[in-house]
């Protein structure tokens, strides 16, 4: 076919993809919009099938049936609370293909004409090369961020005191043999090596990350299998993966910017593995001896039968109890009885961007009970009761108020201005910050101990009662 | 050598118009949002269709890495839209 | 040919980003706005100096309207420039 | 010059202009934005003298020289009140510039090699007839706007019933000779005749276009000018070209867009000359007769002593009257008095988007006393005097209450819910609309009638001395 042609098509596929984006900016339109880019996606494979380079059919049938059949499964399959996962394995996927294809590539052209000499072949041999490299990292990072999430692995940092020195010595190994191909691109031992370097360093870069930070890495990788794709449109000259590549690597930088900055931490800071340094060292005890109250779900349910609004703060533990259709129930029983209730969602509550707003929406809250931090914390004063499930660090004051603490600076939500503040988590045990929370022996503040699910159905049926 | 550079003003002008668009998509999105731009990162699927397709003359070592290719691409390309459809739908289901 | 196609993409993702760029200006800015990015569509003057500056060879009608082009795209630029920033100035003054 | 080297430096200045626009989104970094794009094209033009394919200096010389002392003086010495003006000047040798160019690429290529034959011969062909087309409607229709604005030529609609076919048979024409052209390059007469029934077609469009109507028609034309400047871009084969064009395309089309919104009307509307039409003929009489209540200024400035809060309403005639200085200063004088005072700012008054910041910001009035329509509406019913300064048809009532007014449907600024209504303007004759204000019959409203400049000194005067 018309290779001219073929490209206009490609251009026509990427507006369907920037139109799909632009789709996601609204609630209303981001159905449309992910359709949108879905059919970017199928113009681009069906114009490349139909275009002429390509010879035999059965490799591809039986790739796309494989690969159709268990990316069916896996998006039909999964439960919303495990997304963090799901979009870990994907983006593995994504930097995979970009390591195969771009090995593909390499072979293809050595086995036949081999590289241009001169700048033009270098260029050339170092896209390939890149692609390589920043494919492979993906694709093993993502792995053990997928394991460390899936709880197969530890979610603690693993690794051992020099481990950055080998990451270092890997890189600038990899950096090294890149470019040596560039300029003797026939050298396949060299190649291998490459691959072998750039797949151990996304393990060894990922392992001491800890768990909680796995949403930075992901985005960032995401990010990364972006800018992979546009760097094979480089190899093959063609633009639709230019453009849908950068647009997929701008949005990871984006989305991993955002965090950094609800976190109030460096992406160094997230990379290295630190918290920012505590001047003093925080006693848990001394902070709880003597103050905690606890009560029981009846206790809760006839606080809330006398309140007029009610604020819920969900965190990562709503996520890990799968309590959030329990919650939403708890709303509707609240709404009800003529009480006013709203969700405070903290930009980072959970594991990733967006988190507490995926949980809610699967159990049908409606997104305009859902406010965010710097609109919803005015409103914490007027607030007869918060009710926090599984939220912790979010919500802890220590953020706010006290100059020596590792979070020092992070914006929380302002729970704590509360008239009073339930609490339902398993244990007194901190959060991912590994912090206690003053918040827990405030005078205003009930403990409910147990698991979140179950808690907020004892809350929910006492109330029903009453 | 000149389509060198014109690819590389495509890939900043996509670079800019991606942070533009991108910072207008609200929080509540931003779980779609992650998969969904993952789904289209999959579009490398159109290079790894030439690979696998490459025809009989190239060795079975490429065919293995293009089939390779083809099924991690697939499984992005499937299992992200997919995956985005169903989240985005539970927005649209209330409202 | 093959070059056309990617100008022609290079002129779609402009005009996607031109749009998102423009919609985030307040309306406070819209003339300063409006004259800002008219004396960028002075641009022309890099294509005016090339019709002007083409040597002997050329007929006399084409050096006038290189003249004529380049004097016209000065203008726009010099005069669009100079003016915007007379009016940012002021916006910048008092706060 | 290597010219990988020059499209580089070009992608680097492209660069710099959406930096430049990107800066222009914030009051604080507008300056720097604007800095930033002059030096991108700073950039691209010395790239341009430095390469290889320029051999004669003298014309440019003189061509920068005269471009830039006329364009300088035009920028330092112009009013802020004839904004419109100016840039509907500058708008004009844009378009000019692209023909210009277009033109002397035309004859160029015919007196060296010709245009190839072939689709390339004749895409190369289109695009030159392109720019040329563009570039002239631009051209002549801004020089005609700019005549109506400086008065040079009536503002009112000038033309005669068939006008529309006149403009259409030209059109055709045009395209026709365009199209001719394509296949028969060397037929230099059709060329000539593309220019000239282009240039006229410029001046019979915007002719009975009325004046108040000309900004949206600039805006139109500057977006026209950024196509031409695209379109030559693809002439040369030149990426900043192509770039910044489409860049100012776009804003200008939205520019056209937003203020076709602000006044409720669509663009093909605003185009042919026609508002909506009304369902019944308003006589002004009926609604002033007895009705309307006049006062000094010195009965205002009695008023003013007592009010607690203002808002100023500055409309097309505080241009006019080039007020803006004297009302800065009534500002200042209230606010000595502890009066709270707010400006506000319809999207459409005066003549271009955003003419009343740019005025107001000249005065020195700070830009957060210049509220936005739809935040200072809902604060009327807490106003105790609303001063309106040569503003009338953005704060007719008729727009929202009557379904048979031709305005009906535009969003107005709701003065009429203050407690006292002032308007200064010169007499009860109608605003651009051509429509009578119910608003100067209401009961609470007193009219000054004088020159916007004089009447409000006389206030602040009385005020002062009070
Ligand atoms: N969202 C993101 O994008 C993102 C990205 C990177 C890092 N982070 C970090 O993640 C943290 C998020 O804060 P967060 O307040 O949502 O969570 P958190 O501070 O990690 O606290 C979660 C709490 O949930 C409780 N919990 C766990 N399982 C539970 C169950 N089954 N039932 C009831 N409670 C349960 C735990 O206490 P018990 O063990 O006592 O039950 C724990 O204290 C922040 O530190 C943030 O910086 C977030
Ligand atoms: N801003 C834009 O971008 C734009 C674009 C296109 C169209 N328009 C149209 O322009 C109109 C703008 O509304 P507007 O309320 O600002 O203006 P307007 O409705 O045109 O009214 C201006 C008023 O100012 C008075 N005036 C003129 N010279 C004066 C002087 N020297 N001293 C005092 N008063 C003077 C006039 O009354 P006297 O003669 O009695 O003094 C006139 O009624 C709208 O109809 C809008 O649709 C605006």
């Amino acid at each position: 076919m018309n290779t001219n042609l073929v490209d206009l098509v490609y251009l026509f596929s990427a507006v369907f993809f920037i139109l799909g984006i632009k789709g996601l900016t609204k609630p209303k339109t981001a159905v449309r919009g992910n359709m949108m880019s879905a059919i970017g996606m199928l113009i681009a494979v069906v114009i490349t099938l139909l275009d002429k380079s390509i010879v035999s059919y059965e490799y591809i049938i039986a790739g796309v049936l494989v690969g159709g059949i268990v990316g069916g499964i896996m998006a039909t399959k999964i439960q919303m609370t495990s997304m963090p996962q799901m979009i870990a394995m994907l983006n593995g996927c994504g930097g995979g293909a970009s390591l195969g294809l771009a090995a593909a590539s390499y072979l293809l052209t050595l086995g036949s004409d081999g590289y241009e000499s001169g700048v033009m072949g270098v260029i050339a041999v170092s896209f390939v090369m890149i692609t390589v490299l920043i494919g492979s990292v993906t694709l093993t990072g993502s792995l053990v961020a997928f394991a460390k999430l899936q709880e197969l692995i530890s979610g603690q940092s693993i690794g051992f005191a020099g481990i950055k020195f080998l990451n270092a010595a890997l890189f600038i190994a990899a950096i090294v043999m890149l470019g040596m191909l560039c300029f003797d691109p026939t050298n396949s031992t060299l190649f291998w090596g490459l691959i072998a370097a750039s797949c151990i360093l996304g393990i060894t870069i990922v392992l001491p990350i800890g768990g909680a930070d796995m949403p930075v890495v992901i985005a960032l990788l995401n990010s990364y299998s972006g800018i992979a794709a546009a760097a094979a449109g480089f190899i093959m000259g063609n633009t639709v993966l230019i453009v849908s590549g950068s647009l997929v690597g701008a949005s990871g930088l984006i989305l991993t910017q955002i965090m950094c900055v609800a976190m109030n931490r460096s992406l160094t800071n997230v990379l290295f593995g630190v918290m920012a340094e505590g001047s003093e060292t925080i006693d848990a005890d001394e902070i709880y001896a003597g103050k905690v109250k606890s009560a029981q779900p009846e206790e809760i349910a006839m606080i809330l039968e006398t309140a007029r609004r009610v604020v819920i703060v969900p965190g990562f533990g709503m996520a890990m109890a799968q309590a959030q259709h329990a919650v939403r129930e708890l709303c509707d029983v609240m709404e009800d009885k003529g009480i006013e209730v709203e969700f405070a969602i903290h930009p980072v509550a959970g594991r990733m961007p967006g988190h507490m707003n995926v949980l809610l929406a699967e159990a049908e809250v409606s997104y305009d009970k859902l406010v965010e931090m710097d609109r919803i914390n005015p409103t914490f004063e007027q607030t007869d009761v918060a009710i926090v499930i599984g939220a912790n660090d979010v919500t802890n004051p220590m953020a706010r108020e006290d100059k020596g603490s590792p979070i020092y600076g992070m914006p929380i939500l302002n729970v704590d201005k509360a008239q009073t503040v339930v609490v339902i988590k398993r244990s007194l045990s901190p959060g991912f910050a590994g912090l206690p929370n003053p918040l827990f022996a405030q005078d205003n503040t009930l403990m409910v101990y147990g698991d979140g699910k179950k808690a907020v159905i004892d809350i929910t049926a006492s109330l029903d009662l009453a | 050598m000149e389509m060198i550079v014109m690819q590389l003003a495509l890939f900043v002008l996509s670079l800019f118009l991606g942070v533009e668009l991108i910072t207008k998509v609200p929080p509540t999105l931003h779980t779609p949002l992650m998969s969904g731009t993952n789904a289209i990162s999959g579009i490398t699927l159109v290079g790894a269709v030439i690979a696998a397709g490459a025809g009989d003359s190239a060795s079975g070592l490429v065919h293995a890495l293009g089939f390779i290719a083809v099924v991690m691409a697939t499984v992005n390309v499937i299992g992200g839209y997919l995956v985005t459809n169903r989240m985005l739908a539970m927005f649209k289901r209330k409202n």
